[in-house]
């Protein structure tokens, strides 16, 4: 019995030092400027508190469902984006990669009468053969991608402007695909949802936790392990417990409930591509070439097929994006994808931690960076004021987001790492 | 490692595993390698020994297939192969560490030295039995400096890049390494481990190129000389035939009694 | 430009070297300029036998400016612009004066040029309409209305805006909750910040007056989010097919609808008269108060779709061209239609 | 006599030797795809052919001037980027920038009276002030400048919207300043600069030349020297020729002769940019930071301060960009610069062979690149087609340009330099 | 060069030139140099030596200013100085051969030589002049496979490339020269040049540090002998008083005889 307790003790005495230990890491670590997507979320935070003390609609669990319905396209567009980041590449067409996708899956539906998931598809093999035409001129023929993605920035505005004439617009109606951005997961199945991904998240982490212990490898702390599940929990399962209530601005007239059908359709990405980035082979590699393409060539990796891999995913997710876009407006219109969404979007990526010089970037960044530009003009919007006070604002609110980001990361620059 | 039966470290000149024949090689206007020939014998160490802008690292770079060559005959077990890049190469079993070691500086040690090789369980990365084998393999060269094999290789010492290079080729069971001054940045103990792994894996029968200007290393290690001078081979012969300063002699004037190139002076670049 | 491929063509010699270019804005705030006016007056050219080449500028005045400096060059004798604003059309009316070419003011007035002749409906008016028709919509009881307005840098949304606030402000039983321009007439901005809007009066929105059918389209898809889409009337202008569905489907409250065709038409009489070296005739004048003159004009007047006039207005914009009736009428729209009384 | 002339044979002889030398050395480098400006001249000139074979009014003399005065602000707009492309940064609000001088230029003259030079200063000084403002949070923050340059981009956009007023637009009737684009140099005076310009290059490579000589270092063969002393002047004096004839289109109604005042002012500024990069120290700073920033750190250069003097050049480039343009359209208005603007000068600089990875570029490959650039919309104007397929053929023309200069390099890069 | 008048070589250790006191310096959690104390004498050749990853190029960056320290004092001619960034510490005279060479690859020999401190005629820069010192300079160390010395850098061997990093730094009348690793990459004939060069610079009366593994060359040229061991100084002692095997093991095991840290065991990064 007291050996037993003993036991307990020291086993408890070791946890306590390992996370001491853990914690000056940390700490350390913080202090050397290496803070994650930290800062982003600083930054999302600040706006938060900014915005709430100017208008108490902002945090109302309404305007945060609008919010997250806002930041859909603009996340998933940067998703996409990071992949050709990531190899110091850029896209300047996605963003019209994005309407001219949209623009064939409406025709699909309306013309042809497809089925939304047929449509989609045809939409997603469209963006993936603009990714595969871009793809193989940067890196068959080695043009910069700069000047190919700005000759199909220009080239795509054709394809809606030829499909649906000028000026014009296809409506965007199928129960589906227009209930992305305005329908909602029903109650249960959210709460379903949640509780599986924080059950499968605890599962992942307690079992790789335990195989780094049987290996002898180095590992973190058992609590601190929990106490991440236990933050990750009460983070999800809140948020559903807040989208489950009925929002609506007059409750009584209507119903709107749940969490709304984009945010599991980012998340679902969102998952996906960070598994594809850290667990995969092809993760690696993209890695490697971004980070120094001769080493990876040296390597045996072949980095033509990886550009055209990351160009190709670039796009397709696109037209996922252009997809949300044409879902939350109702409509493609010629236009559509052709403004500033792809400067946003790269800003996004940027913001949230992802180097245009290539090597370092992940799909947490794009959905960080995304929440924090969506945020500028979901709060300016309450806020009513002059175009000329919202430009301003927008370029002010946007430098400061990247400068808590960049004054860490000088830190670290400065620490020689 | 060891437990793989030796080669008879000594047997006189086999069929070699590697050979080159009349190789040339221009960048723009500059010819830098002229009718090049050499060869690589299992179970030898061939030193590669030449001046400073001699050509031994284009040389390697074209054995790597990193580089095309402009004319000439690439050999592999005595057929000619194609090679249209590394990959090709690494296929046939030839492993290489670079003079200017490109290592990718985002990735952390273990994964620069499975770079291109990753263990995997299904579709997913093996991480945990990456990370043992590439602790064992670096302890196995004297590395005592390193705190974690986790950390970036960016903020490794010059030393400490160029184990991890060293690590990374020998870590595969090749039939050929090509070592291009791999202990230039090495410390006296880490020298003295590359070296005997040098030795170690010719008497396991592969076939070893070692470049170095350290004569003293290359005459401990080497089976052959094999002396590059202005990109054209003035000698290649068994170690023990020739003195230090014969060798020096070949690498700095071409010549050395009658071994060396026949018309020095008309040699250009 | 005489090989006749292309969207340019010629006729036979009767004007002798006369030759009419045009240059049409955009392609991006209206579907007219491509589909219903270059039609129109590519049929109205041809038939008069004159040589002529219609340009787009695709929105940019750069361009429009380098596509006068090429017409100009390639020997056009009357050039009718529609500015991107005053200050560059005004300097192309001048180098084409020194060139001795004769200019038109074509939708929009010069403030500051030397136009022979304006042409145009007028936008005040088109703004007047809109409010007018928000009112109808809304009827005497209080309600809560938001302005979505075109983009701040268009000199048209500023006309649309005033045209809407000279009617609607002398109204007291409407309160404004809100008021925002949209840039470049982003359809996908708007919808974020109707959006915002509506989440800031706290839903409490009863109508809104959307500069054109696109950002009414965008301000619908929201209401439509919230339950409210039908219930609360929205605006719109230029008659497109996502307005007009919109009104049949009662999510929609007005539209404006100004013909092109007229108007194309009146500008090929205009600048045919002016290439034969005759005075071309005109309705009246307009001050320019910039210029200090009165220019010689033809004002053609818009007008207002509603779901009540809809069945017979619809039959103009079809006449107009840029749209027939399976445009429209097609799917859900097809019962709609027929039960607006509108027939193939 | 037989002495003397045995030694101008003697002379003849080497310098024949010499010539033959130099190009095998010239072939060699192409045949090493070292083709400095070759390939985007060779894409103007394919250009040219194709539409002067589609229209025959695109070879005129009148057309070509005015390609003149429509290339005039992307090139300087794009040889003001090179600095920034440089050092491997971007500037993403350049062309906003430029507006914003532009706006208060004009501001300056109309409310204020002032007179044309004075005006232009302060236009200036306000670009000096955005990039002073720009380069030091990009260089002392370390702030990415993608993202920094996108919040000007943003904010910049409200002071024309301010200043003028939304849907307003200034007039730009100054005399001189409008003169720029509508007004044309006396034909004596244009002889005047243009032998003055052939003189001056005559007298700089000849005495360069027998200065190497006489230090006994690598020297070109005399006659090379002499040979491209020869071509420019050709040129110049060719083009002075052409362009002093009456142009007019009804040449008895009104007399257009005389180069184009934007030609000169361009010139000069390509003369003197070219000069500080490549003849200053300053210049070789730029190239150095842009090539190695750690390696000119440690040599003494402040990295800070090159990178401010980078932004404080690009915008100030951009005020003279914005000027031109407003003396183009005539105009200010609130969107001025803000179109695709920025992307078309960063894409003259990359075809113009500037690499945007920073350490490769040249003043005069804004002015190639920019006249590649500005040759497809005056080409297009003249084929009369519908807008979606301007958009298709802007973009592939964009690609073809960039694909004869991208294979170039590319066999030089498998040449491994 | 040579006809400023000798320093007398073997005056017992004058007043330090430079002197580094109690010398911290961490990136993030790893320590790396444990209060180091460094001192370089006018006239004198001080060898650094350490095993790969001991802290010797950590310590060369400090001195140059390229790192900043977290604690200690920095001495120049007996004051304290403070040096906020390489521009500072070469204003002092100090020149730096780095062990990364950083050179700027877009830029050619002689641009490379002469970055920062370009030779001018008024404003415009003396390019005839430069070339032509760089020149004599190349030569002056044993180079002749440059072709061209205005070749970019990013096409030198490596033995070339290091040529120009030390030519570089030689160029200029400096009082203290730190060579980190400067033959590691020479040839015979060129390491010959490096080591007279060497002891030629300290017979001028300039203060010269020279890091090197090969501890031939060290015993040949140095008149000290600093050894690191995990970032700690292990030993500081005139290079008559020890010898090759001492230092061997000073640098492998920190402790030799009575010289070396007492508390070896405790020692961590
Ligand atoms: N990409 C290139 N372009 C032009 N010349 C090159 C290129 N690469 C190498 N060279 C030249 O080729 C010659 C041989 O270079 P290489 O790197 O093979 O020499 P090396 O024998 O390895 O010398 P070291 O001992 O210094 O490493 C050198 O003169 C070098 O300048
Ligand atoms: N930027 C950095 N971040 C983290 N650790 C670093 C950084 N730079 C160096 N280190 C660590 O500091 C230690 C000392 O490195 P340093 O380069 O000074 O060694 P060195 O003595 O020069 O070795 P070598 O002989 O291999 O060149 C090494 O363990 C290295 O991993
Ligand atoms: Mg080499
Ligand atoms: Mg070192």
């Amino acid at each position: 019995m007291a050996r037993v307790k003993a036991a307990v003790r020291r086993g408890f005495v070791q946890e306590r030092r390992l996370l001491a230990e853990e914690g000056t890491a940390y700490l350390g670590r913080l202090k050397g400027g290496d803070m994650g997507s930290l800062p982003a979320i600083l930054g999302l935070v600040t706006l938060f508190i900014v915005f709430s003390s100017l208008h108490d609609g902002f945090l109302t669990t309404y305007n945060m469902a609008n919010l997250v319905v806002q930041a859909g396209s603009i996340c998933v567009l940067a998703m996409g984006l990071v992949f050709v980041l990531l190899l110091g590449e850029i896209d300047l067409s996605a963003g019209v990669a994005g309407g001219a996708s949209a623009t064939i899956i409406a025709l699909m539906m309306i013309d042809h009468g497809w089925v939304w998931w047929l449509a989609t598809l045809a939409g997603l093999a469209a963006g993936a053969v603009i990714g595969l035409a871009i793809g193989t001129l940067v890196a068959a023929l080695g043009i910069p991608s700069f000047v190919v993605t700005l000759a199909f920035f220009l080239a795509l505005q054709a394809v809606p402007l030829k499909l649906i004439g000028a000026g014009g617009s296809l409506r965007w109606n199928d129960e589906v695909l227009r209930g992305l951005s305005i329908k909602n997961v029903p109650v249960t199945a959210g709460w379903i949802a949640a509780i599986a991904i924080v059950v499968g998240y605890a599962g992942l982490s307690l079992w790789s936790h335990r195989s780094r212990i049987r290996k002898g490898l180095v590992h973190k702390p058992t609590s601190l392990v929990v106490l991440r599940i236990v933050l990750l929990a009460t983070i999800v399962l809140g948020l559903t417990a807040l989208l489950s209530e009925n929002r609506a601005v007059n409750p009584l007239a209507f119903n709107i409930s749940g969490i709304p059908w984009v945010a599991p359709v980012v998340i679902a990405l969102l998952l996906f591509w960070t598994f594809v980035l850290t667990r995969t082979r092809f993760g690696r590699h993209l890695y490697a070439v971004g980070g120094n393409a001769e080493a990876a060539r040296r390597a045996g990796i072949s980095v033509l097929r990886m550009k055209i891999a990351a160009f190709v995913i670039c796009s397709s997710m696109a037209a996922i994006s252009g997809l949300m876009a044409a879902s939350y407006t109702g409509k493609v219109s010629p236009g559509s994808g052709g403004g500033n969404e792809l400067l946003y979007a790269v800003g996004a990526a940027v913001i949230g931690g992802t180097s245009l010089f290539g090597g370092r970037g992940r799909a947490i960044d794009a959905v960080v960076g995304g929440l924090v530009i969506a945020t500028i003009p979901n709060g300016l919007g309450l806020l009513n004021q002059a175009s000329y006070i919202n430009f301003l604002v927008t370029g002010g609110v946007l430098l400061l987001a990247a400068s808590v980001d960049a004054i860490s990361r000088r830190r670290r620059s400065a620490a020689g790492v | 490692m060891s437990e793989i039966p030796a080669y008879p470290g000594s047997v006189p000149d086999p069929a070699p595993l590697l050979q080159l024949r009349g190789v040339n090689k221009s960048f723009g206007v500059v010819h830098v390698l002229h009718d090049v020939d050499f060869a690589v014998y299992p179970g030898q160490v061939t030193a590669l020994v030449g001046d400073n802008g001699a050509g031994k690292s284009t040389l390697v770079k074209v054995i790597a297939g990193i580089y095309g060559r402009d004319s000439g005959d690439y050999l592999f077990d005595g057929a000619p192969v194609n090679v249209h890049g590394p990959r090709d190469v690494s296929a046939l079993g030839i492993e290489v560490v670079y003079q200017d070691l490109a290592l990718c500086d985002n990735l952390d040690i273990v994964d620069n030295m499975f770079l291109g090789r990753e263990l995997r369980n299904g579709i997913t990365l093996d991480d945990l039995t990456m990370e043992e084998k590439a602790r064992e393999t670096l302890a196995s060269l004297s590395v005592r400096t390193v705190k974690s094999v986790r950390q970036s290789v960016a903020s490794l010492s010059g030393g400490q890049r160029q184990t991890v290079a060293i690590a990374k080729a020998v870590l595969w069971n090749s039939r050929i390494v090509l070592l291009d001054e791999p202990t230039a940045a090495l410390g006296v103990a880490q020298t003295r481990q590359v070296l005997d792994l040098v030795r170690r894996l010719a008497d396991r029968g592969l076939g070893v190129v070692l470049i170095s200007h350290n004569m003293n290393d290359v005459l401990e290690v080497a089976d052959r000389i094999t002396a590059l001078y202005l990109g054209r081979v003035a000698a290649d012969v068994p170690a023990e035939s020739v003195s230090h300063s014969q060798i020096v002699e070949l690498i700095t004037a071409g010549r050395s009694g009658d071994l060396g190139i026949r018309d020095v002076a008309s040699a250009t670049i | 430009d005489d090989d006749g491929g292309g969207d340019g063509g010629s006729g036979g010699g009767g004007a002798g070297d006369a030759k009419i270019g045009v240059i049409l804005p955009d392609t991006e705030s209206s579907v007219r300029w491509e589909a219903a006016d270059r039609p129109a007056m590519e049929a109205a050219f041809e038939e008069a036998g004159i040589k002529y080449d219609i340009q787009n500028t695709e929105g940019d005045a750069e361009k429009m400016t380098a596509l006068a400096d090429s017409m100009i060059g390639d020997g056009a004798t009357v050039l009718a612009i529609v500015n991107l604003d005053s200050a560059s059309g005004a300097a192309i009316q001048e180098k084409a004066a020194e060139a001795g070419v004769l200019t038109i003011d074509y939708d929009r007035l010069t403030l500051g040029g030397s136009a022979e002749v304006y042409i145009s409906y007028d936008n005040v008016k088109v703004g007047e309409l809109q409010g007018q028709g928000l009112a109808d919509c809304l009827g005497d009881k209080e309600a809560n209305i938001v302005y979505l307005n075109g983009s701040p840098t268009d000199n048209n949304a500023t006309l649309f805006a005033e045209g809407a606030h000279n009617v609607l402000d002398g109204m007291s039983n409407y309160n404004v909750v809100g008021e925002q321009a949209v840039p470049e007439w982003d359809n996908e901005e708007a919808a974020t910040i109707f959006q915002q809007m509506y989440t800031d009066a706290g839903g409490d929105v009863d109508g809104v007056l959307a500069a054109n059918d696109g950002l009414g389209g965008a301000a619908i898809s929201i209401l439509e989010g919230n339950g409210q889409a039908g219930k609360v009337p929205v605006t719109g202008q230029d008659a497109t097919v996502e307005g007009l569905q919109n009104i049949l489907a009662g999510t929609q409250c007005m539209t404006v609808f100004k013909s092109s065709v007229g108007e194309a038409q009146a500008l090929a009489d205009a600048a045919i008269a002016l290439a034969n070296g005759e005075e071309p005739e005109t309705t009246g004048t307009v001050e320019d108060a910039e210029g200090g003159r009165d220019v010689p004009a033809v004002i053609l007047d818009p007008v207002a779709i509603t779901k009540d006039n809809i069945a017979e207005e619809i039959q103009n914009v079809f006449a107009d061209g840029s749209m027939t009736y399976d445009d429209v009428c097609t799917g859900e729209f097809e019962q709609l239609c027929a039960d607006a009384g509108i027939t193939p």
